[in-house]
């Protein structure tokens, strides 16, 4: 399931719902990026997506870690709009049997999110607002699953 | 009539997300209108940088696509989430 | 923080309050291992510590985690005793600035707990009880880190 | 007085967990303890194995150690958690 938030929300309790939904998984692997306090010099960020077209191209990441990996479920959440330092941005849960399948299908979802996923990222602080565009690292990353 | 949006730093440049207009009949291709649209908001070549993606009614294309069946076109900048 | 806890403990709630408490960290990773149906079979699963020794061998394996990775904080939690299917059995949580520390301290702490923690694992099933020991692929994963 | 323990499947097979015992002066070494309770329990070769591991006052030990100083002995088959 993708579901793009225009609110905060509260990532321990979706975790244990998406848990409750997948019974017979062993095995849940997940990850929550949040704004970072930088030193506390992030005042807020702002994040724009396009619409459907953010969700279907998360929804078909998520199709494409189904049929790499044995996955029970998955659960995509990610926010839109204006965070501050310690919101959740992104929380992405993988159930599988097997740890190693929801560990690699967590992992390669993060990727296309921090480097494909139609998402735009304004940061500002004391000294004003800019785009932020994916590290070079992220992109590096991502070239690990192709 | 046709919608153009423009995502990102790209909004900064035009003072705009969205905008609907009735495009002059001689612009008909993705080439002619970037240049339509740079000379309407002063862009300079923003909306020609190769890293600029263009979707036309939520597809990606690549080259200079015909407009002639777009409802909406949208002019994305390196995108990244997370 | 290494917990080994005798009673059922809730996911979402531990890894809420281990997000509240490292509000510098951008990256949290985490694992869930749980009593798994395997198609209803398992009745129960039983757990058994060598009390300070298990705990102390944890710690030294976080010790480990955290000179290998830039780590903000990390939180394992334990069962030890009777599980019901569907109870968690573990919970590994690292935050850290960067995700891909968070991701392999994380898998490196799993591993570790899989292979080496000091833990007796009893599984009753219809046809009875019997101790179930790490899988060859438990420790070929262990082998990674080495 | 010495406590024993047993973990694991070893506990199957003493009907104990642990014990503690006031043991024959002649029984010094690891090796030596593993033989007595062998017989006490009934236990054939299990604590022989070479996959039972042994610890004393809570420490590894691997060889054919003294326990003259031993409080804790624990008697440790293959673990694994998670």
């Amino acid at each position: 399931m993708v579901i793009i938030s225009a609110t905060e929300f509260d990532p321990g309790a979706h975790l244990n719902s998406f848990m409750d939904a997948s019974q017979n998984a062993g095995a849940i692997a997940s990850f929550i990026g949040r704004v970072r306090g930088e030193h506390n010099e992030v005042e807020s960020l702002y994040l724009e997506s396009y619409a459907d077209v953010t969700e279907r191209g998360i929804e078909n990441a998520e199709s494409e870690a189904r049929a790499r990996w044995p996955l029970i479920d998955v659960l995509v959440i990610h926010r839109i709009g204006t965070m501050r330092s310690g919101d959740p941005i992104v929380l992405v849960a993988t159930a599988s049997e097997h740890r190693r399948s929801a560990f690699e299908a967590c992992d390669f979802l993060m990727d296309y999110l921090k480097t494909e996923a139609i998402f735009w990222k304004k940061q500002t602080t004391k000294s004003g607002s800019e785009w932020v565009e994916p590290r070079a690292a992220d992109y590096q990353d991502n070239k690990r699953w192709s | 009539m046709v919608k153009i949006l423009y995502f990102g730093r790209l909004s900064d440049r035009t003072q705009c997300r969205e905008e609907t207009i009735d495009l002059p009949d001689d612009i008909c291709t993705i080439n002619a209108l970037k240049t339509w649209l740079g000379q309407r908001h002063d862009l300079g070549d923003a909306l020609n940088l190769e890293s600029i993606k263009t979707m036309i009614n939520q597809e990606l294309v690549h080259g200079n696509e015909s407009i002639a069946n777009a409802q909406e076109i949208g002019f994305l900048p390196p995108v990244g989430g997370g």
